[in-house]
């Protein structure tokens, strides 16, 4: 039932995540925050077993808050997936994730990029991408949009036609959505995707997490 | 009375001084000498070739310069057998990292992983520590070009230009006079020559004698390129440099 | 479906004259579901030693990252790179010392070894090594393969025509398998050069 | 011995090709008759001639291919009694198909080609799964070596996209002698890589003037 | 490593930055039975003398030259248990390596794994160094090589070398005799002259031992008859 | 965060990846099956030693995956072990017990004996319990005579003056049931030994392509590799499969240059 989309544009990258949290057929929240800000300029959305998700999530993103704290500087997105991939493929042995994650950054030098991680640890680097039964629909949708270097709005208005064809075509779709994107501005909040009106374009401000970047 | 403290290898001596670190870097003093310049566009590292014989067998890799990655090389000064140890520790956490991140690891962080094994031997687990201090010579994307020099304290700092081993405070008062920032590559191995010349006690210099390394980025590709100077292109140098007594070549 | 079929995969490796050619396909599938065209299977491990990883993508990329691991301490060591015979061997080490919980991965090793004399083997996935002089198939497309190599190979081409015969053996294999293809990736190394080419298949 | 329910299966391995040519049909398949690891005879027969320009080739389970070729040739010969005359190619495969589905709750384990001229006189090839369903192609391979024929085929023959709108001819353009020359190199490549296959390939072609039989000695391990 | 309870170094530094416990290492090589080694041009020799206690102790018994693998021989001055322990180590390492490659070992590669042996018990809790230098022949891809590892573990590639008793002038006189182009047996012959420069006595094939590889990467010890031959070619 | 990258371990199996494999098997994914070798291996001893032969064929399944492998495994100068079941653990455990008797020559200096071989073979396997399945035909000349031993997974082991062993042991069987007797010579004994290999060979499914022999009697051991090649391919086609150039579409290419040895003026670098 879960859906995570990412599209790549130009200089931005745009993570969107269904905001349901459900339980068998009980939907316990729909307020539930998947995409983490794991650093000033990294998003992790992540779908799969909610125990899971927010366990793994979390270490990773403590565990580059160390490396942050360590060496006084912030690791590259790149370096991001492949640790990501690496804690993923050894966790495996020992009690395995259920967590499926795209991973969005920018650097300096490499600009925006993202990462597919699944929950066996495949890693790889695309421009558009989706988990979850959603994806069925929006990698289809994708395929026949996308084109490199797109505006934010055209990326975030590919977005919302994936979430209008999730709403219209899943029998279990999700209601709501969050929104979230990174470019050289940072990691932030962009809009939220509720039934009963949207959310007008939040001009929210950086959430930067409190480190020294 | 000094006999309680200084074999035990972890504990302060009353005068709050750990001997076996101090007797370690006596050990390096008597060591063949090497010595580091960052120039702008690359790093050299020299170094002084102690055990030399006719019967000895030049071999093919160098005695005192180790390659720790693609990007990452060191010259070692003081026991040999301590060194390779350290050289095959250093390259396994460079590898580590690789694999983790997939990235070259930071010099700087390498050389401080390295430096913690080395302090580890003065703190804990009864060990002596080893008698081995390393001229760190790499690039990375963070801060380009960098020379770090490591003591068996495990002591670590970035320098500009550094000198270990035999008679090394001469070669460093020496350094610190000639050296210019936004050297050359080329002016850089001039100058540790001159450096080396007139520390080493042997009166020519003869290309056996010595060792040279350059770290810079290889212009086509613009990858980090290693390079090892092989004796005869070391024997043009010293002739350039006009460093050679008219004794004949060796 | 067998493990081996989650991500989909097909490799092969021929031999030439003083030359030899590795071929895969480019998909990232999840069981039915295509998630990349794009998807590298074909890893170098130095200038003359290439390795194709079919089978699981997550222990083809893991079983990659561990053998670049090893040779790298080993060319640091030992001051030169591997032979392909030997890198086969620590290949197959590597994988039996899992015998009893396997990396799902059938590597393809291809590389010019002594004096430039091509080599190429595969293994099952806890190392069983398979020498062979003509041609080694892998990945869900393989019987597929095997058919096709076995008919166009001939021993001893040049590498234009040993481009367009692996490349022929992959794609008509690959469309006769709905777990791989979405286009091809095939390179020929000789002593001198290295011929990197990426194919147009049917993207179905 | 596969038990399925009370139904009792046995595959007996081979393999079966077919290529359809201008005026002209060559069906092949190997004579290796197997059970498990062993070989019960090498020269087992696969192909049955039902008509005079149609050919049925099946691997699978072999006794029921024999009782399904011995039903399929009493009605041709039912069907000669009405019509006074032999039945054609495309009127077989409709028997086939229904023939096949008829035991759609208890199939006959056996896969099915059929080769042989249409009624203008044309090379057709029909292939079949266990349970009737049909289709003509340019060419088609059937059984154990079937996977690894089948991209050598699609490759030489390079038979036209049944989604092409007007539907394009499925004939392949080799010459007859080409077509016998491709089945034998295919059943060589097979033989190699599946060990249901070798021992002799009995190759039947089909045209104008007639049948004739043609053989070739395959690996015997 | 040996598993011992003590925990601390006995190998420490002395004031004048000396590893004590080495030096002595040195000194007990320094008195061990003279042996030498000489790389010549299409193989290596090593040689050393076989003093016994006694003339009832039966010489074949003793074995100061033993192969580690094949192509690789070794020598050794100094104490001879230690010598045994470190050749168990070395032949077990070599078998690992080609167990995991399938390729026999290059020389380097076993000199190496064995000198970090050697340099393993200086630095290890209640452990003394080995009482060993070692002469290490071999013949690989990379042609002959002689390889000399001392109590430190520190190594060296050497064209001729000699260590034991006396082994200032068994040096001196190896570096008068020794020629790049040297074929191997005019160096089998200056290893018996350099060890009857030093041997108090009269040397005869039982009372030294020689080992030798050739081209053919075999290395083999030679039969008191061969030895037998050399001497008389020598006289 | 350095990785928990072991170093390399020294030998034995590891188990992390288990637990794994197991969540992946729940999810319905089935294991993949081992490549095996279907195989007809056999042994005899004769007058002055014996005789070993195997086939050459490896199969996944119904597929043949190795045309020619290499079933007679080196153990010693003076023995021979033939390997059937799976490809994989017949190759490691001769070549470990191989490994194991060299070091055993170095400490004895004596030339190894059988039956040294078949303990280390069974006590390995015993302690798998069959888990490492490889079934074996162990012969050998030591200084105690001509020996054969037969190796079950299990651990259990035969005494015979002939065996076979593998899915051709039946077909290679009866030829021995029919012709061996006391005092084969030496020409005797490789033709029997070829017969009965030719007979799993041409009779069993799971076994095929060349007849290996190896031949071992006192103070001599001949391997003779693909000692018959009774399976040539039959039919290749004159017209043979040409592409001509450009026949496939390409969407890219890059080349990039090798360096050869580099020869670079300023000292022999080393490049990465």
């Amino acid at each position: 039932m879960e859906c995570v989309i990412g599209v790549v544009g130009r200089d931005f990258a745009v993570v969107a995540a269904d905001t349901s949290a459900v339980q068998s057929i009980l939907v316990h929240k729909t307020d539930e925050d998947k995409i983490m800000l794991l650093d000033s300029h990294k998003l992790m959305g992540a779908s799969g077993e909610p125990g899971d998700r927010v366990q793994f999530t979390e270490f990773i993103q403590k565990n580059l808050h160390l490396y942050q704290f360590r060496n006084n500087m912030p690791l590259s997105t790149a370096a991001t997936a492949n640790f990501t991939r690496g804690e993923l493929a050894t966790a495996l042995r020992k009690n395995p994730y259920s967590v499926n994650i795209i991973l969005a950054g920018f650097d300096k030098d490499a600009g925006a990029s993202m990462y597919y991680i699944d929950y066996i640890a495949t890693l790889h680097k695309i421009d558009k991408g989706a988990f979850g039964y959603g994806s069925y629909f929006c990698l289809s949708l994708m395929d026949k949009l996308y084109h490199p270097d797109m505006t934010v709005e055209e990326a975030v208005d590919l977005v919302d036609k994936c979430i209008k064809e999730i709403r219209l075509r899943l029998v279990v779709a999700p209601q709501n959505f969050a929104i979230k994107i990174v470019d050289k501005d940072g990691a932030r909040d962009y809009a939220r995707r509720e039934i009963g009106g949207d959310s007008p374009a939040a001009a929210t401000t950086a959430a930067t997490v409190a480190t020294t970047a | 009375m000094s006999r309680r403290y200084d074999s035990r290898t972890t504990i302060f001596s009353p005068e709050g001084r750990l001997y076996q670190v101090e007797y370690a870097m006596e050990a390096i003093g008597n060591a063949g000498s090497a010595l580091g310049i960052l120039a702008a566009d690359g790093v050299v590292l020299v170094g002084e070739k102690k055990v030399t014989s006719k019967l000895l067998q030049s071999s093919r890799s160098a005695e005192k310069m180790y390659k720790i990655d693609s990007h990452l090389a060191c010259a070692v000064a003081g026991i040999m057998s301590d060194a390779n140890i350290l050289i095959n520790t250093a390259r396994l956490h460079a590898q580590r990292y690789a694999l983790s991140y997939q990235e070259p690891i930071p010099v700087e962080q390498l050389v401080q992983s390295l430096c913690d094994t080395k302090q580890g031997y003065t703190q804990f687990g009864g060990l002596r520590p080893f008698g081995v201090s390393f001229l760190f010579a790499g690039w990375d994307k963070n801060h380009g070009f960098q020379l770090y020099m490591s003591d068996p304290s495990g002591n670590y700092g970035g320098w500009k230009a550094a000198a270990v081993g035999a008679n090394s405070q001469a070669a460093q008062s020496m350094l610190k006079q000639d050296y210019k920032d936004g050297m050359t590559r080329e002016e850089a191995v001039a100058l540790a020559l001159k450096v080396l010349s007139k520390t080493m006690d042997s009166t020519s210099l003869t290309a056996d004698k010595l060792e040279l390394a350059e770290v810079f980025v290889q212009p086509g590709t613009g990858e980090v390129q290693y390079q090892v100077c092989s004796p005869d292109a070391m024997g043009k140098l010293l002739a350039k440099a006009g460093l050679t007594q008219p004794a004949p070549e060796a | 479906m067998s493990i081996f079929e989650y991500n989909g995969s097909a490799v092969v490796a021929m031999v030439g004259k003083n030359c030899f050619a590795i071929a895969s396909d480019r998909r990232l599938g999840v069981q039915l579901q295509t998630v990349a065209t794009d998807f590298q299977r074909v890893f170098k491990i130095h200038g003359k030693l290439y390795i194709g990883l079919s089978g699981l993508a997550s222990d083809a990329q893991t079983l990659y990252q561990r053998l670049v691991f090893k040779h790298k301490l080993y060319q640091l060591r030992e001051e030169r790179d591997m032979k392909p015979e030997t890198f086969a061997s620590l290949v197959s080490s590597m994988l039996y010392e899992k015998r009893f919980g396997p990396y799902f991965c059938q590597p393809i090793i291809a590389g010019l070894g002594q004096d430039d004399e091509p080599f190429i083997c595969t293994m099952d996935c806890i190392g069983a090594k398979e020498l062979a002089k003509d041609f080694v198939v892998s990945g869900t497309a393989s019987e597929s393969l095997y058919g096709a190599c076995e008919s166009m190979y001939k021993p001893n081409m040049e590498p234009e025509e040993l481009f367009e015969t692996i490349s022929q053996a992959l794609l008509s294999s690959v469309d006769r398998d709905c777990l791989s293809g979405w286009g091809g990736y095939v390179l020929i190394v000789t002593a001198t050069e290295v011929q990197e080419r990426v194919l147009k298949g049917r993207m179905d | 011995m596969s038990r399925r329910g009370d139904w009792v299966y046995e595959n007996n391995g081979g393999t079966c090709v077919a290529i359809a040519g201008a005026d002209y049909c060559v069906v092949a398949a190997d004579t290796r008759l197997s059970v498990g690891y062993n070989i019960l005879t090498r020269e087992h027969s696969k192909i049955c001639e039902l008509a005079d320009k149609c050919v049925i080739a099946s691997s699978g389970f072999q006794g029921d291919i024999k009782a399904l070729q011995k039903n399929l040739a009493a009605r041709e010969l039912l069907y000669q009694h009405q019509h006074n005359k032999r039945m054609s190619c495309p009127a077989m495969a409709q028997l086939l198909s229904n023939t096949l589905y008829y035991k759609r709750f208890f199939p006959y384990y056996a896969f099915n080609v059929l080769g042989g001229l249409d009624s203008e006189g044309k090379g057709c090839v029909y292939s079949y799964d266990a349970v009737g369903s049909y289709e003509r192609t340019g060419y088609s391979a059937q059984g154990s070596g079937s996977t690894l024929i089948m991209p050598v085929l699609d490759n030489q023959l390079k038979s036209p996209s049944p989604l092409l709108v007007p539907a394009r001819d499925a004939v392949t353009p080799l010459s007859e002698s080409e077509a016998v020359d491709l089945v034998k190199d295919v059943f060589a490549s097979a033989t190699e890589r599946d060990i249901y296959t070798g021992d002799k390939v009995e190759i039947v072609v089909i045209n104008k003037a007639g049948t004739r039989r043609e053989y070739i000695e395959l690996r015997k391990d | 490593m040996g598993d011992s309870q003590y925990s601390f170094s006995l190998t420490t530094f002395s004031p004048s930055g000396k590893l004590v416990q080495i030096e002595h290492a040195l000194t007990a090589v320094g008195s061990g039975q003279t042996s030498l080694g000489i790389k010549a041009a299409n193989g290596v020799v090593i040689a050393t003398e076989k003093k016994l206690p006694s003339i009832l102790v039966d010489e074949t018994s003793v074995q100061k030259i033993q192969s580690l693998t094949p192509n690789i021989g070794v020598v050794y001055s100094g104490m001879g248990p230690d010598f045994r322990v470190l050749v168990r180590k070395s032949r077990k390492q070599a078998q690992q390596y080609y167990r995991l490659y399938k390729e026999t070992i290059p020389v380097t590669q076993l000199v190496r794994e064995t000198a970090a042996v050697m340099q393993e018990f200086t630095q290890s809790g209640g452990v003394r160094p080995f009482g060993v230098s070692l002469l290490i022949a071999g013949y690989d891809d990379n042609g002959p090589q002689l390889y000399q590892v001392d109590p430190s573990g520190s190594y060296f590639s050497w064209k001729a070398s000699a260590m034991g008793k006396n082994v200032s002038n068994a040096k001196t006189f190896l570096e008068k005799r020794y020629t790049e182009d040297m074929e191997l047996d005019d160096a089998i012959h200056t290893a018996i002259l350099t060890l009857k420069e030093g041997y108090e006595g009269q040397i005869s094939a039982n009372n030294i031992e020689i080992g030798v590889i050739r081209a053919d990467r075999e290395f083999k010890v030679l039969t008191p008859a061969e030895i037998k031959d050399f001497l008389e070619e020598v006289e | 965060m350095a990785g928990s990258m072991e170093l390399p371990t020294k030998g034995g199996f590891s188990f992390d990846l288990c637990r794994r494999n197991a969540m992946l098997e729940k999810t319905g994914h089935k294991m993949p099956g081992f490549r095996k070798t279907g195989t007809t291996i056999v042994g005899l001893v004769f007058t002055d030693g014996v005789v070993l032969g195997a086939d050459t064929r490896a199969t996944e399944g119904p597929i043949v995956a190795d045309k020619n492998c290499e079933k007679i495994h080196f153990m010693a100068p003076n023995i021979y072990c033939c390997g059937a079941g799976t490809a994989a653990d017949t190759e490691a455990v001769t070549d470990m017990v191989s490994s194991q008797l060299q070091l055993h020559r170095y400490a004895t200096s004596r030339e190894s004996r059988v039956v040294t071989a078949l303990t280390l073979l069974k006590t390995h396997l015993f302690n798998y319990q069959g888990h490492v399945s490889a079934a074996l035909v162990l012969g050998g000349v030591d200084v105690t005579g001509p020996h054969l031993h037969t190796v079950y997974p299990h651990g259990s082991t035969d005494t015979l003056p002939f065996a076979t062993m593998g899915s051709g042991s039946l077909a290679a069987m009866s030829v021995f049931e029919l012709k061996y007797r006391e005092g084969l010579t030496r020409e005797e004994g490789i033709a029997l030994v070829a017969e009965a290999i030719r007979a799993g060979i041409f009779n069993d499914l799971g076994s095929g392509s060349n007849v290996d022999v190896c031949v071992i009697t006192k103070g001599n051991t001949e391997y003779l590799r693909n000692h018959e090649l009774p399976n040539p391919r039959t039919f290749v086609s004159s017209k043979g499969y040409s592409f001509n150039k450009g026949h496939t579409e390409v969407l890219s290419t890059k080349i990039t240059q090798l360096k050869l040895k580099p020869e670079v003026a300023d000292g022999d670098a080393m490049e990465e």
